[in-house]
């Protein structure tokens, strides 16, 4: 529970962020302005991604798949009528009648999201490490097949396209606004702390009356919402998704964000997502041709990501438990120097 | 990645470049259709530049890598919309990447013109700024059923489909509707399908097999990766009716992969045949061996280049480095000679009017059969 | 000790057995515990004291017998279910929740008895937030209860070993069990050490109430502290009385307690 | 046999062994006593390799072994029974006890000493087949005891053999070890169960949070008033 | 359905099998040692096929010889990369490695694709193999033939390498609790650079096998292979040899099964019906075909 004064640091602390996000938007080149808007579905994604495989400690591989579940519905659903007719004419007509709007098509891929994890975690996560990890893996390329095969609602391997660019700044850092602040109030509640046992040591959490299947599959569930919130907005912002979109490399993906970052914390998933949003678009830079002594060598293409995995590595060594490992934000380095040096020990 | 062609020294004496844009899939599962492609590309602006440029000017080819993924293919073309100020772009041999890069440029005012990605209804999904280079599946796929009726003299056929793919999905489609047209409502016995790099065919070459009434033709719906594979397997078990395909044939591999089986009855329908005699696509070849020691890949380091040579055209055209100019100069573009057939955008329309040429394995070689305009 | 024998029944175990794979670990177990007793568990290794532990516990359902607290049926029922009807539990190889700290692993346990729900948790609501901090200052007063308080910020994992089976302690008290079932709590402490803890497990029975089974292999605690022993031997019970009488018992004296303990 | 010269080791920043020295001659019985926490186990896991002491020196039959692999120490003939008990509970008691003996060739004496181990612990024998994951809590200590004997060592190192037996077994181990002293064996034995330890010692150490708070003859400690005190329980 | 039909499939399902076992075996013994899901092998697999390939073109050695000398190269190369990249965090958590593992992946791919370009490369076997047998209108090949064989012999030779020897033995310990291994005098670092190049080596030939039968290779070859081998090896059981070669097998057949018996019109759902029968698998053996259940001991 925040103290008054750190309610009134984190309440000033955000105004000066949607205030700085005002500027930079009003400023900065549509590129720029992208990067800061995937960093913020990243995050989505990973802080969610964190609930299960950091505080619940099960190991899930499946992220993508609700994904692509939030997307597609979320998609389906925002679609114009117009554009809908032309894109999807085989749709069921309650389907094909019908058109959202954003804010209600987000929440509705959630939610649709969040009953799949319902539907497949109910009997998957009594499982448990590589095998759940396997079963949830297996869960994903279940979705991408629905996806290709169902063409008449999905319009199968072609993807849906032509999305309406609804997502921008203030979409994005809504939604992370809405779901740091829903992951940190579960982490800090009983919920939370019974996900925590649950994951330290689950026969003991049992043995004290921690109800495993609800627990994980709440976790399961929140999680799953907000991976299909965080995959419809990147649908409406990149525009268009097929069954590619959401593969196995973009659950790997997100997993290597949330152990880069610190897979037990909220700060770390922020940490982890922005990183690994931007490190990659920054390392492209090195990809150029270079002329040296009149020997040109070409660029070489892979070579940002042979220097990732090469820094990935060295993170992974250095700090094993990603950049902050469990340490969690707080507000306790402006009270008084003396601790300072305390909580840069727990980092 | 991106990168600067043109050296230095050489900006300072024409002052400035025009920048292009290339944004292909240089690294992941599409490298190795686009890194020829891009291969083309940077080939034709070299020659270009050494001819002096267009307006006077040197032409900067600015590049990308799409990585296979399409966030980092949408943040490439903002990038080269807003930060590298490009004047046009290009890229992709596949149409998912084309769908997420081609609206920005299009909400970005750039014309982008897509070297590889045969879906004809593209330009009409993105928007009048995107053109693309090569002709339709629909224009392949009529000229083989065409051929195939014609000239194979076949009656039914089989077809196996890749459903990971959007355009072998649609090439199919489109062979269906051609081929029923000619023979019926039953022409099709049986539809198969298979995923992107599955590598074991057995299973639906096993129901193939099983058939009670053999059909007269296969057509296989595949890309470049798996066609070799495919037709091998197919020929391995004795299977030895015709066989015809569309561009995702058009790749060495056919033969080295296919080995024996490719040498009897495969034929397909693809942009232009690299072994023909006509002085562009010998100099081509020429060109591209001199230039990377090794002979064109595929048929998209043809198309490439032709993307090239065509925006070059198109600027020189416009005489204007202005984006909208440049894109109603494409619009225009008549009669444009280039390797892979010669290209025309009919008013309102920005799938080219190309030729589609038959081409048929020989000997472990690709001969040409006959060129059609479906 | 009359008194205690009037008192009512509150776990009553009829004929439990548990057969893993042909071997039967626990054959035909009976109890009848009145409320307030302790009473001891002993017997060789492996002579399925640990499994009737887990049999009580839910850990494993008994292959067959009946298990009956404060007079309903609870055989074969989940582990959580059980604690919240009131057996609680310490384990032979301490459990902790390692990284978490000495007030979290508390909590956990305390909040079995919590009312609030999720929607109250995302919106912080008045009763969530008087919920919690009834939460740690009950936490707070099992810590005292055991003396460990002033250990609460500290992650489990780096506590000595002492502590560390006093949080077990701790941990189940705050489930507030009818039953208190202890698995070896003395082991690996030294005299001195096993001395305090049959102190602090006296007073903790009388300050909460407790009906407490122990299983220990320190006579000097099981003959201090329990009002009755029973010893199980290859899963059968092997004697049954005062530790006088088990102290006496030819038998118990082969199988279990040996020549010189039996005389120290 | 086994001296240790002003030992330190860390854990990251705690300092769990404190310049600690000791000695123990060939064929002598040593324990080593303290509190929960005091570095007991810590010692011994730096003996055997386990860990690595920041400084000082740990000679070993005129060797110093600081630097020295924990296999090849092993090779040596050191054994360490470790805290715990640490089988290999997918495998059967069989096989653990074969391990046991793993840079052993001498077949002929390994099936010897294999029946001596049965000798000493009949549920061993019994339960050779089972995993030994399954076996109870004693059981797994006779299964560590027994492998720790199978590799014919000089030097045994006990982590609390005691720790969850029954008293009959506690009994059999202490007379086990003083079996194995007599059979000209050193041994350095971590105990709990002081009275028991000192009573077969020839020597003891007190540790206490890493330092070597007391050291002498068995009985002396056995007498010392404040050993009795805080360890023996009055 | 004839029954020629249905032979034809099953034998075509146990060749793809038998690939599926040799990359899923040498996947499980790092595996069951290091928990470690090395996601790398599928590349080291890659490694051994392009290895191989090179053997035969550039010194014209018979495949046999190719076959040795990619798994020693192999071999060498996961020795290597245990050495760099995974030695380092032994003893770390899971999470650490399997991000090591990813990394490692991302490094040899993209190498691959720079250093041998991304395009795909012809594999051509010796005539002989290629030769087709019919029987009964049930065709074979000699390739197909030398698959099972191969992936039989490997699996026996395998087993009884771990059951039966000394280091094999020595590795189960590993498996089970490295720092009591140790206590016992087994040098670790030894034994786990051998599951390294054994683990390595197998995959070398299970990358030149699936090289022979579909005649292609190129740098991103291993992706699938190593999901699948990881797939396999949980299916069978974590850290059980015949457990991870009958999931090998069981990904195999069920793949090219569900193809042969599904109507045509679904044979696209193929993936989903393998990936909801191994879950089913997994539901009713949560730890895998052949593998034990660590007891829920207290
Ligand atoms: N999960 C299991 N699978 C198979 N056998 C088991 C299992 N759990 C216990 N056993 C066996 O049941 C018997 C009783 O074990 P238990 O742990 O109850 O003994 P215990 O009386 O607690 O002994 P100790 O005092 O040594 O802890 C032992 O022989 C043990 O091997
Ligand atoms: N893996 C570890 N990481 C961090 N600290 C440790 C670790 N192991 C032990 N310690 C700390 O080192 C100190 C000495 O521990 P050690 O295990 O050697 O004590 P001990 O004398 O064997 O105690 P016990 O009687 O409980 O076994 C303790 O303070 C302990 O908390
Ligand atoms: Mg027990
Ligand atoms: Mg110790």
């Amino acid at each position: 529970m925040l103290s008054r004064r750190d309610k009134l640091y984190t309440g000033i602390a955000l105004i000066i962020f949607l205030g700085l996000l005002g500027i930079l938007n009003n400023t900065l080149s549509g590129y720029h302005m992208r990067l800061i808007n995937l960093i913020g579905i990243n995050i989505i994604l990973v802080v969610s991604l964190n609930l299960t495989n950091g505080f619940c400690g099960v190991f899930s591989l499946g992220h993508a798949g609700f994904m692509a579940v939030g997307a597609y519905v979320s998609a389906i659903l925002a679609l114009p009528l117009t554009k809908k007719a032309l894109v999807l004419p085989e749709l069921p007509t309650w389907l094909g009648s019908i058109e959202v709007n954003f804010l209600l098509s987000l929440i509705i891929g959630g939610l649709v999201a969040a009953f799949f994890a319902l539907l497949i975690g109910y009997p998957v996560l009594r499982l448990s490490g590589h095998y759940l990890a396997v079963a949830t893996l297996g869960f994903l390329i279940i979705i991408q097949v629905l996806i290709t095969q169902l063409s008449h609602i999905t319009r199968g391997a072609r993807g849906i396209n032509g999305l309406i660019s609804y997502t921008n700044v203030w979409w994005v850092w809504g939604t992370v606004i809405v779901t740091i602040y829903a992951v940190w109030r579960i982490v800090n509640s009983s919920y939370g702390r019974g996900m925590l046992a649950i994951r330290e040591d689950d026969l003991a959490a049992e043995s004290l009356g921690i109800n495993l299947t609800s627990h994980k599959l709440l976790a399961f569930c929140v999680g799953a919402f907000f991976a299909g919130v965080g995959g419809a907005l990147w649908g409406h912002l990149i525009t268009v998704v097929n069954p590619l979109s959401f593969d196995s490399n973009r659950t790997f993906n997100l997993v290597v964000m949330s152990v880069v970052g610190g897979m037990g914390s909220i700060t770390g998933g922020v940490i982890g997502a922005t990183l690994m949003t931007i490190v990659p678009e920054l390392l492209r830079n090195l990809e150029v041709g270079i002329t040296i002594f009149g020997m040109s060598i070409p660029p070489l293409y892979g070579l940002s990501q042979i220097i990732l995995a090469g820094a990935l590595i060295l993170v992974i060594f250095f700090r094993p438990h990603g950049l902050v490992g469990n340490w969690e934000f707080n507000w306790n380095f402006l009270k008084k120097s003396k601790n300072i040096s305390k909580t840069t020990q727990n980092l | 990645g991106e990168q600067k062609d043109a050296a230095k020294d050489n900006e300072a004496a024409a002052g400035e470049t025009i920048k292009v844009g290339a944004i292909f899939n240089l690294t992941g599962a599409q490298a190795s259709l686009d890194g020829p492609s891009l291969n083309g590309f940077k080939l034709a602006a070299k020659e270009i530049n050494a001819k002096g440029g267009v307006l006077g000017k040197q032409i900067e080819v600015i590049s990308i890598d799409g990585k296979t993924d399409q966030t980092s293919a949408t943040n490439a073309a903002l990038k080269l919309a807003e930060e590298d100020k490009v004047v046009a772009m290009a890229g992709f041999s596949d149409s998912n990447y084309a769908l997420a890069a081609g609206p920005t440029a299009q909400e970005a005012g750039i014309p982008f013109i897509t070297t590889g990605a045969t879906l004809p209804s593209l330009p009409e999904q993105v928007g009048d700024y995107f053109f693309l280079a090569p002709f339709g599946d629909d224009a392949q796929a009529y000229a083989a059923a065409d051929y195939a009726v014609e000239k194979l003299g076949s009656k039914t056929a089989y077809i196996l489909k890749d459903t990971a793919m959007d355009f072998t999905m649609n090439l199919a489609a489109y062979f269906e509707e051609r081929f029923k047209k000619y023979n019926g409502e039953d022409a099709i016995l049986l539809e198969d399908t298979f995923k992107t790099n599955d590598q074991d065919y057995s299973a639906q070459i096993n129901r193939l097999k099983a058939m009670k009434t053999k059909p007269e033709l296969l057509f296989i719906s595949s890309g470049p990766s798996d066609c070799g594979i495919i037709v091998k397997q197919v020929r391995e078990a004795g299977i030895d009716i015709p066989i015809i395909s569309g561009d995702g044939f058009d790749t060495p591999l056919l033969i080295e992969l296919g080995g024996e089986g490719a040498n009897v009855d495969t034929y397909f329908a693809t942009h232009t045949c690299l072994t023909n005699e006509k002085e562009l696509v010998k100099n081509f070849v020429t060109a591209y061996q001199e230039e990377y020691s090794r002979e064109p890949e595929n048929g998209f380091a043809a198309l490439g280049y032709d993307t090239m040579y065509l925006i070059a055209d198109a600027i020189e055209r416009a005489n204007s480095e202005d984006p909208t100019a440049i894109r109603d100069a494409i619009a225009e573009t008549q009669g444009f000679e280039a390797v892979t057939g010669t290209i025309s955008y009919e008013p309102g329309n920005r799938v080219p009017k190309k030729s589609v040429s038959v081409l048929k394995v020989e000997d472990g070689k690709f001969a040409f059969v006959e060129e059609v305009t479906p | 000790m009359d008194t205690v024998k009037k008192n009512k029944i509150v776990l009553s175990v009829e004929g439990i057995t548990k057969k893993f794979k042909g071997l039967v670990a626990v054959d035909n177990y009976n109890l009848q515990l009145p409320e307030g007793e302790i009473i001891g568990l002993i017997g060789p290794n492996g002579a399925g004291k640990t499994t009737v532990f887990n049999m009580l516990t839910g850990i494993f359902p008994p292959t067959e017998g009946k298990i009956m607290l404060a007079g309903s049926d609870i055989t074969g029922f989940r582990p959580d279910h059980i604690v919240q009807r009131g057996i609680a539990r310490t384990f032979q190889n301490i459990r902790l929740f390692s990284n978490l700290s000495v007030l979290e692993n508390v909590v956990i346990a305390a909040q079995i008895r919590k009312k609030y729900g999720f929607i109250s948790t995302l919106c912080s609501s008045a009763s969530f937030t008087k919920e919690e901090n009834e939460l740690i200052t009950k936490a707070e007063e099992y810590l005292e209860a055991l003396g460990i308080a002033e250990y609460k910020e500290q992650k489990a994992k780096n506590l000595a070993y002492g502590i560390q089976r006093k949080l077990e302690i701790a941990r189940a008290l705050a489930t507030n069990p009818l039953v208190l079932l202890l698995d070896e709590p003395a082991a690996g402490m030294n005299p001195q050490e096993s001395i305090d803890l049959m102190h602090t497990i006296r007073k903790l029975k009388d300050e909460f109430n407790l009906t407490v089974i122990l299983i220990e292999h320190d006579m000097k605690v099981v003959m201090n502290l329990c009002e009755r022993l029973q010893v199980l031997s290859y899963g059968k019970i092997l004697a049954e009385g005062t530790p006088e009488e088990i102290r006496n018992n030819k038998l118990v004296i082969d199988a279990y307690l040996g020549r010189s303990t039996a005389s120290a | 046999m086994l001296e240790l010269n002003d030992i330190n080791v860390y854990y990251g920043k705690i300092h769990a062994v404190k310049n600690i020295s000791l000695k123990i001659k060939k064929g002598e019985l040593v324990a080593l006593l303290g509190a929960n926490g005091a570095g007991k186990t810590t010692t011994l896991r730096t003996i055997s390799g386990m860990l690595r002491a920041k400084s000082g020196s740990i000679i070993f039959d005129g060797q110093d072994i600081n630097k020295i692999e924990a296999h090849k120490i092993v090779a040596m003939g050191l054994a360490h029974c470790p805290e715990g008990r640490q089988v290999f509970s997918r495998l059967s008691v069989l096989e653990n006890l074969k391990i046991g003996a793993f840079l052993r060739k001498d077949h002929k004496k390994i099936e010897k000493d294999l029946e001596l181990v049965y000798s000493l612990f009949p549920v061993l024998a019994e339960r050779k087949n089972q995993s030994a994951g399954t076996l109870s809590g004693g059981e797994q200590q006779m299964l560590a005891i027994g492998r720790s004997l199978m590799s014919n060592p000089s030097l045994l190192l006990f982590d609390e053999p005691s720790l969850g037996l029954a008293p009959i077994i506690i009994e059999k181990i202490f007379e086990v070890i003083k079996e194995l002293k007599n059979e000209g064996k050193t041994i350095l034995l971590v105990e709990q169960n002081a009275y028991n330890a000192l009573a077969i010692a020839d020597r003891g150490y007190v540790l206490e949070t890493g330092n070597i708070k007391l050291s002498g003859e068995a009985g002396d400690l056995l007498a010392n008033d404040e050993v009795k005190k805080a360890y023996l329980g009055g | 359905m004839s029954g020629t039909y249905l032979l034809q499939n099953l034998i075509d399902g146990i060749s793809l099998g038998s690939i599926y076992a040799l990359v899923a075996i040498g996947f499980s013994m790092t595996y069951s040692i290091l928990r470690l899901i090395n996601f790398a092998h599928g590349d080291i697999l890659m490694i051994g096929a392009y290895s191989g390939l090179f053997i035969m073109v550039a010194w014209q050695l018979p495949l046999w010889a190719s076959l040795l000398g990619a798994m020693i190269f192999a071999a060498f190369v996961g020795m290597l990369v245990e050495r760099i990249a995974y030695r380092p965090l032994r003893g770390s958590n899971e999470e650490a490695t399997l991000i090591t593992s990813l990394a490692v992946s991302i490094f040899i791919e993209n190498l691959g694709i720079m250093v041998l370009s991304p395009q795909p490369r012809g594999f051509a076997i010796p005539k002989f193999l290629t030769k087709l047998h019919t029987i009964n209108e049930i065709t074979i090949s000699n390739m197909t033939i030398l698959i099972i064989s191969l992936a039989i012999i490997l699996m026996l030779v395998l087993t009884y390498f771990v059951i039966c020897t000394r280091m094999g033995v020595a590795m189960r310990a590993c498996s089970e609790n490295i720092n009591a291994a140790r206590l016992m005098g087994v040098n670790i670092n030894k034994v786990v650079a051998c599951a390294f190049a054994v683990g390595s080596g197998m995959a070398a030939v299970a990358g030149i096998m699936l090289a022979g039968q579909y005649g292609r290779i190129e740098p991103l070859m291993g992706f699938v292979p190593g999901l699948k081998a990881f797939i396999a090896a949980v299916i069978g059981g974590i850290g059980s040899i015949p457990g991870a070669a009958l999931g090998g097998y069981v990904l195999g057949l069920s793949e090219i099964l569900l193809v042969a018996l599904l109507p045509a019109a679904y044979s696209g759902y193929r993936d989903a019906f393998v990936f909801i029968i191994l879950i089913l698998v997994l539901l009713f053996k949560p730890a895998g075909l052949l593998g034990t259940l660590e007891g829920r001991k207290v």
